[in-house]
């Protein structure tokens, strides 16, 4: 059940984040979703690939999105 | 007229990838080769984590060319955001705040602690080089982030990752040399669930935490510094 | 002396002389020469052997050299040329740029036609073939200007015919796994017509293309025009007649005299409908070479009419027309390739070739008038030059074979030559000197020598004509054909035999009168050209260039009728492809969703057509 | 015996290490990549005889397939070995004069790298190894297209990026599938389960991986990256591109579809899509004014060339697509390399701007020209060996569908004849012919001109010795049964 | 809801793959793009381990003695995954070089305004 709902959310999420003007909003979102997958793992009994999804997937790549955002701008349609 | 095309598109490999789904029902598969690994992992590899032991030995080849890739990519990076002129900017941005600052330098060793705890004990918790580096990157971005200081020069990172590949092939050579097989684990199993067990994991599981940390954190380094 | 050595010799000596070329440019022209008259004595000395040798393995086939009459006369015909023309080209081609660069290419070309006619299978034939294709590829294109847009044109169509080659060459290996030509011969004769049929009609395609038949034609005019000129000697001398061998090969010694019967009926057999296309060759380019204002141009139209008689000889399958046929393409080669010499020295001294300009030349080159005289007098046919006997051979042909409407296309042809075989005499040597052409002198000796050995053999075979036909006679008897009747004279016929001495005599006689008839006659005056009354007024010290068009009344009426329709065509369709291929790449937009959208589609396309569709 | 995992393992580590040689001096980095494709290249060599004979298996860590990584040296693989090493060897010779901007150092190691990948994409013997060495080879080429950082080559490599993102993923998939179908990820175990593609999910799963190998393989309509990246790379990584990377992919698939699938009834389709391919490459190159474009439209045409010789899928048309494939590597990589001076002295990508280039840079020119006939396949170069062979496999199977696509085959023929004949006429005969100066490219470059254009024409000869490799490499593709049996013993 | 609870990982795995197919396909923005390669990868990560996955299984982890190997979910996918995260983020890295790079270039992330390579 709490599958479910995880899946939903991050299902939700990933279309926000298809769909938002606000590209560091999409790419805080689209961390969102790597957390939740990350929780998936956890779910799924994969506990090494949940903590690297954890620190790569939802920090270092929200690190790097976030840092390319800064360098070129933040709307979509400019 | 794009997106009806592509939503059509997504219909049909919807329809296509649903054949082979339904051969694979959820949660019943357990078959030959896993079933090798998780049964006679203990007496082959001496290794607590299974996973560790498919990733660093049954499979070590996909990790070799794993790390291969990450170091790829940060080399890759630097060539493409190379500055012919040394203008490696000390971009302008406001100081950060002394609580910041304060927070992130102590902060810091203890996430490189972590870091390092996460690899070096890979073969028997989760968590390995992968995770152990990522970590130790993570710190090294709440650096570059927070404090804006340069902890390390990307010419010290990259030889840090340098060297920590150099010991993955050269471990792999010495197996070579000595048993007639690359990546060969050399060494003695020793005690499930000592630290100094499981043959060459730990040695190249350290390897490749060094070298992922090194390369994240030059990934990072670079993004923020080489732009302007 | 082995047929590998020759070709050895052939190919090893243009690369030698290629390299000598860097360091001396008259080591590299003797060494030139001296390897042509090598290779001549080589193949004079094979004369009368038969025999076939497998010289390597080329994945897993047996390449091999044969030889035996027919080759040997086409070799001989390669050599004599090839010797002539370097030789010739020593003084034209004097001070031109690139030149080790032009011998490589044109000792090249040379050896490779040995190749051709030496080889004894479909694969040696093919390579030597492609590599003759490409040697004169770069030879065209040599002259640069107009010369790149002829050679690009020559080589597309040539690789077409390759292409046609190599489909009608593997599907004999289909049938028969061998390339050997001997062999697939004697295993061809079980084979369907309709199977034989569409093998010969590729190897049509790719001989008629070289051979410039009608409608495959279009590459030769700017070809042969843009060559230069030693290389248009050889180019319409003998390398086009590489397309005839071809048709000799394919129709007489692969499919045989007898298979070939079978093919087809009346009007609508393959010879028959070679034999109208050869018409066609003959009649429509005569015309329009009559147009032309450019010499080489008239002669280039001129070679493909002649080579409509050579086909059209070989097509009706007698030995009569057989015999006609070839023994033209050795006229062809001789007269075509002394009068591409002598337009050669004209230009290289007067530095034009276009018939308006020039004039009055014959009173500065007179050896070379002579020359062009001889040359076209074979051309037209006249007797006594070897153009008449071939001539006369076919028209027999024809005659005999009850073809009316091809004779009469024959002859109307030959009205047609003599036309612009006199135009071109009239339009360079004949009329007022132009101011210009003042300073202009004589050919040089390695002009000279070329033409003189060319009219010597026209003549001799014009006089005695068994001396070839004997030769012919051997290798038409060894494809099956009925031996002829031949001795040094000439040769006899059903309804009648061709006897040089009687025409010799009969023009020895005639000659006689008419001299004494002029004798007899008071003598008329000689007067200067501008010595005559002009009322007073200003005589023009230009030219009087009457002779310029004096062809009008026949360009008014034929002008509507000789358009070169094919060529117009092909350039529609080259147009058509064009456009075609530009709009094929607008397909890669630049935009990445479009081509990540290809990406999905391919897979779309597999997962339908196997879910929807079931197809496997 | 050597063990041909150091084909592998010394790249690998040389390439790690060039970063340090590179802080000592900065002038040795580029000989590294030339030792490290020496050392490839003379064990390669030195272990053909004896692959030939017995495959060597080699197991990675001493755990046997299909529990561990298995490399399998074939003759196939041995072949490839042999082709990258030797095109490897001579573009990295070339390139240590060509390449003198930006960070030297890093692109000597991705391109080492990107041999790496290739290299072992061909050994391997296990699916995910593979997937892999491919990202490997992959990745590195994104770098390596964008290595010039100009407008072109951000805008190609982002492109390339991306689609081949797509397909890498649709790859993993088709794996996933196979995992979850199979339980195995080793090529022979799972050959050994597979026997039809009948079952639809098989068929999915072969789709899946199809498409998204055909992507790096360019096979249209994969292929709308290939003319961007080949074109604004820097000509010996279009060289290296164009002469194996792509020929990677097209081995992969073959891989994919004779080893694992045994998937001969597609084959047809996929004829027909080689033909596809070949007709769209040649006619989109024909108008092409900028050089290496063309160029890169002809690798795509050639490409589908070599995919409609493989899916013949009869001895003959194996062996032919393996000879055409040496043969494009060959021709296509002297063609960029030669091709890439030119542009250099010219500084434009502009056809027309190589008029007099036969005087300027004879040498140069000769190479481009010998190139030019081998691709159009004239004789005597190797070229036309292996359009012979195609042209005997595909009329030798007979059948209506292949006499009619190996006909439209010989029509693209005709047009890249048309326009690699137009360039060489442009080398040699357009433009004014007055005394240009002779700027001859430098020595280093002319090695390898000189090494591919004896190969061409020594190949084209005596095709012999590699129809000899060619024989048994294609009994590899041909006999499934035998490798499962090999690996699995 | 039956078929929901069983499929719930894949239809999370087969979301995130078309999301994310769908985002490179038809959305303009080189950012977006990069986000929906990012998005695919994870699916493709989340579909491995899910197709590893045994009901009621546990962490292949001899972490304390008598845990029953046979329970243990399959490691397999779990090293793949591993290995998949880490070419995914080598990717996302690069591709967001490039992407700064052209920025710089052209001034603009619209793909359909980055087109100086075509025909």
């Amino acid at each position: 059940m709490v599958a479910i709902i995880l899946v939903i959310i991050m299902l939700i999420a990933a279309v926000v984040a298809a769909v938002l003007k606000d590209l560091l909003g999409a790419v805080i979102v689209a961390a969102l979703v790597s957390l939740i997958t990350a929780i998936l793992f956890y779910l799924l009994q994969a506990p090494d690939v949940a903590m690297a999804e954890a620190s790569i997937g939802a920090a270092l790549e929200t690190v790097i999105f976030v840092i390319a955002i800064r360098k070129t701008e933040r709307f979509e349609d400019k | 007229m794009r997106k009806i095309i592509a939503l059509i598109f997504l219909a049909i490999l919807l329809w296509g990838i649903t054949k082979p789904v339904s051969r694979i029902p959820f949660g019943t598969n357990k078959i030959k080769v896993a079933e090798h690994y998780i049964t006679k992992d203990i007496t082959e590899t001496g290794a607590a984590n299974v996973v560790t032991s498919v990733v660093v030995l049954y499979r070590g080849f996909d990790t070799l060319g794993e790390v291969t890739i990450l170091f790829i990519a940060a080399i890759g990076l630097a060539s493409i955001l190379y500055l012919p002129r040394k203008k490696v900017s000390d971009e302008v941005l406001e100081e950060s705040s002394l609580i910041l600052r304060t927070g992130c330098r102590f902060l810091f060793p203890l996430i490189l602690l972590f870091g390092a705890y996460i690899f070096v004990h890979g073969h028997l918790t989760p968590g390995g080089g992968f995770q152990g580096g990522a970590i130790i990157a993570s710190g090294f971005a709440l650096i570059f982030l927070s404090c804006r200081e340069r902890v390390v020069s990307t010419v010290k990172l990259g030889v840090v990752e340098s060297l920590a590949g150099m010991t993955f092939v050269a471990v792999g050579l010495i197996g070579l040399a000595t048993g007639g097989y690359f990546l060969l684990s050399f060494l003695p199993k020793g005690t499930l669930n000592m630290l100094f067990s499981a043959g060459i994991i730990p040695v190249i599981y350290v390897a490749i935490g060094f070298k992922v940390g090194s390369e994240l954190a030059g990934i990072i380094g670079n993004l923020m510094e080489r732009t302007q | 002396m082995s047929l590998e050595m020759l070709l050895v010799i052939a190919f090893g000596g243009a690369f030698l002389t290629y390299l000598l070329g860097k360091l001396s440019p008259v080591l590299r022209d003797i060494l030139a020469v001296l390897l042509t008259l090598v290779i001549l004595a080589i193949v004079a000395l094979f004369y009368g052997r038969t025999g076939e040798s497998s010289f390597m393995n080329f994945l897993g086939f047996n390449l091999s050299l044969r030889i035996n009459t027919l080759s040997w006369l086409f070799a001989i015909a390669v050599a004599t040329l090839g010797s002539l023309s370097t030789i010739f080209s020593l003084s034209y081609m004097k001070g031109k740029e690139r030149l080790d660069f032009y011998y490589l290419m044109m000792l090249i070309v040379n050896a490779s036609m040995l190749g051709i006619v030496f080889s004894g299978d479909l694969i040696s034939f093919y390579v030597f073939w492609e590599i003759m294709s490409w040697g004169t590829f770069l030879l065209i294109s040599y002259n640069r200007g107009p010369a790149l847009a002829a050679g690009l044109k020559y080589i597309v169509m040539s690789i077409v015919g390759s292409t046609a080659y190599l489909l009608g060459m593997f599907s004999l290996y289909a049938s028969y796994s061998t390339f050997n030509i001997a062999d697939i011969a004697s295993r061809i004769s079980t084979a369907s017509p309709g199977y034989l049929l569409s093998v010969l009609v590729l190897f049509s395609i790719t001989f008629g293309i070289k051979n410039a038949l009608v409608p495959l034609h279009t590459w030769l005019p700017d070809a042969h025009s843009e060559a230069p000129s030693p290389f248009s000697a050889v180019l319409s001398g003998i390398l086009i007649k590489m397309g005839t061998y071809g048709f000799v090969i394919s129709m007489y010694v692969l499919v045989g005299i007898k298979a070939l019967s079978h093919l087809g009926h009346g009007i609508l057999s393959f010879h028959f409908m070679l034999a109208i296309l050869a018409a066609v060759t003959i009649l429509v380019p005569t015309f329009i070479a009559l147009m032309q204002d450019d010499a080489k141009r008239v002669l280039a139209w001129s070679s493909i009419a002649q080579v409509g008689y050579i086909i059209l000889g070989i097509a009706i399958g007698t030995s009569l027309g057989f015999a006609g046929g070839m023994f033209h393409f050795l006229n062809h080669a001789s007269f075509k390739a002394l009068l591409f010499m002598a337009i050669g020295a004209v230009e290289y001294r007067t530095g034009t070739r276009d018939l308006n300009s020039l004039g009055g030349i014959i009173k500065k080159m007179p050896f070379t008038f002579m020359m062009t005289l001889i040359g076209a007098l074979g051309l037209i046919g006249f007797p006594l030059t070897n153009g008449f006997v071939s001539k006369w051979l076919i028209y027999k042909t024809l005659i005999l074979g009850k073809d009316p409407f091809l004779a009469f296309v024959a002859l109307f042809g030959t009205w047609g030559t003599i036309l612009y075989a006199y135009k071109i005499l009239h339009n360079i040597f004949m009329g007022q000197l132009p101011e210009e052409y003042k300073g202009v002198e004589e050919a040089p000796f390695s002009m000279k020598f070329p033409m003189v050995i060319l009219s010597i053999i026209i003549i001799l075979f014009g006089i005695l004509p068994g001396i070839p036909l004997k030769v012919i006679n051997v290798i038409g008897v060894s494809l099956g054909f009925k031996s002829l009747a031949v001795n040094i004279w000439g040769i006899a016929s059903d309804t009648g035999a061709l006897n040089t001495i009687n025409i010799f005599s009969a023009i020895l006689v005639s000659w006689i009168v008419v001299w004494l008839i002029f004798k007899a006659a008071p003598t008329s005056l000689r007067v200067e050209q501008d010595n005559n009354y002009a009322a007073g007024s200003y005589v023009p010290t230009g030219r009087y260039l009457y002779t310029a068009n004096f062809y009008a009344p026949v360009y008014r009426i034929i002008k509507p009728y000789v358009i070169d329709v094919v060529d117009i065509f092909y350039m529609a369709l080259a147009g058509a492809v064009r456009t075609l291929c530009d709009w094929t790449r607008r397909m890669y937009t630049g935009e990445l969703g479009s081509y990540v959208m290809y990406i999905m589609l391919f897979l779309a396309v597999l997962i339908t057509m196997r879910l929807g569709f079931n197809i496997w | 015996m050597v063990n041909p995992v150091l084909l592998i393992a010394v790249p690998l580590g040389l390439a790690f290490s060039l970063p340090i040689f590179g802080l000592i001096s900065k002038r040795l980095e580029k000989y590294l990549p030339v030792i490290a494709m020496l050392f490839n290249l003379s064990l390669s060599v030195y272990l053909v005889p004896r692959v030939l004979t017995h495959p060597i298996i080699v197991y990675i860590g001493g755990w046997a397939p299909p529990f561990g990584i298995d490399l399998f040296v074939g003759p196939v693989g041995i072949f490839f070995s042999v082709i990258i090493a030797l095109v490897g060897l001579l573009v990295s010779i070339y390139a240590m004069d060509y390449i003198k901007e930006g960070d030297t150092g890093k692109y000597h190691v991705l391109f080492l790298l990107l041999l790496t990948g290739a290299q072992g994409v061909v050994l391997t013997g296990d699916i995910f190894n593979l997937f892999v060495f491919y990202e490997i080879l992959c990745i590195s080429s994104y770098a390596l297209v964008g290595y010039l950082r100009d407008r072109d080559g951000l805008e190609s490599a982002i492109k390339y990026l991306v689609q081949g993102s797509i397909g890498t993923g649709l790859v993993l998939t088709g794996i996933a599938f196979i995992y979850g179908l199979y339980g195995t990820l080793n090529m022979a175990d799972i050959a050994r389960q597979i026997n039809s593609i009948k079952p639809a999910a098989n068929f999915i799963t072969l789709a899946l991986i199809i498409t998204g190998l055909g992507v790096e393989a360019a096979i249209f309509p994969m292929n709308a990256w290939l003319p961007d990246a080949h074109s604004s790379a820097p000509s010996s990584i279009s060289a290296i591109l164009s002469g194996i990377a792509i020929e990677i992919g097209v081995y992969a698939i073959a891989r994919v579809i004779f080893t694992i699938f045994g998937a001969t009834d597609i084959l047809s389709f996929v004829a027909l899509v080689g033909i596809i391919t070949l007709l769209v490459g040649e006619m989109s190159a024909l108008k092409q004014n900028n050089i290496k474009r063309m160029l890169a439209y002809s690798s795509t045409g050639q490409i589908g060339l070599i995919v409609f010789a493989f899916a013949i899928a009869t001895s003959y048309g194996i062996e032919a697509g393996l000879f055409q494939i040496l043969n494009h590597s060959l021709s296509k990589a002297l063609l960029f390399l030669a091709a890439g001076y030119m542009i250099y002295r010219t500084g434009s990508m502009e056809i027309s701007s190589f008029e007099g280039m036969g005087k300027r840079m004879p040498l140069t020119s000769l190479g481009f020209t010998i190139g030019a006939f081998s691709l159009i396949g004239l004789p005597p170069f190797a070229g036309f060996a292996s359009k012979f062979l195609i042209v005997k496999a595909a009329l030798t199977k007979g059948g209506g569908l292949y006499t009619c696509l190996i006909a439209l085959a010989l029509v693209a023929t005709v047009i890249e004849g048309a326009y690699f004949f137009r360039v060489v006429q442009v080398l040699y005969f357009r433009g004014s012919n007055e005394n240009v100066t002779r700027q001859e490219a430098p020595v280093v470059a002319l090695v390898p001109f000189f090494v591919l254009a004896v190969l061409i024409i020594a190949i084209g000869i005596y095709p012999g010795p590699v129809m000899h490799v060619l024989n048994s490499a294609t009994s590899e593709f041909v006999h499934r049964i035998a490798y499962i049996q090999g690996v699995l013993r | 809801m039956s078929f929901l609870n069983a499929n719930t990982y894949y239809i999370a795995a087969f979301g995130l793959i078309f999301i994310g197919l769908y985002i490179v396909m038809a959305k303009k923005n080189l950012v977006k793009v990069v986000i929906g390669l990012s998005f695919v990868d994870s699916g493709i990560n989340l579909l491995l381990i899910s197709i590893g996955y045994i009901k009621g299984g546990t962490a292949p982890i001899f972490s304390r003695p008598g845990i029953s190997p046979l329970k243990m979910v399959d490691p397999i996918p779990q090293a793949l995954v591993l290995t998949a995260i880490v070419i995914g983020v080598a990717v996302l890295a690069l591709a967001l070089s490039l992407v700064v790079k052209l920025y710089q270039q052209y001034g603009t992330l619209d793909i359909r305004k980055i087109r100086g390579l075509k025909w």
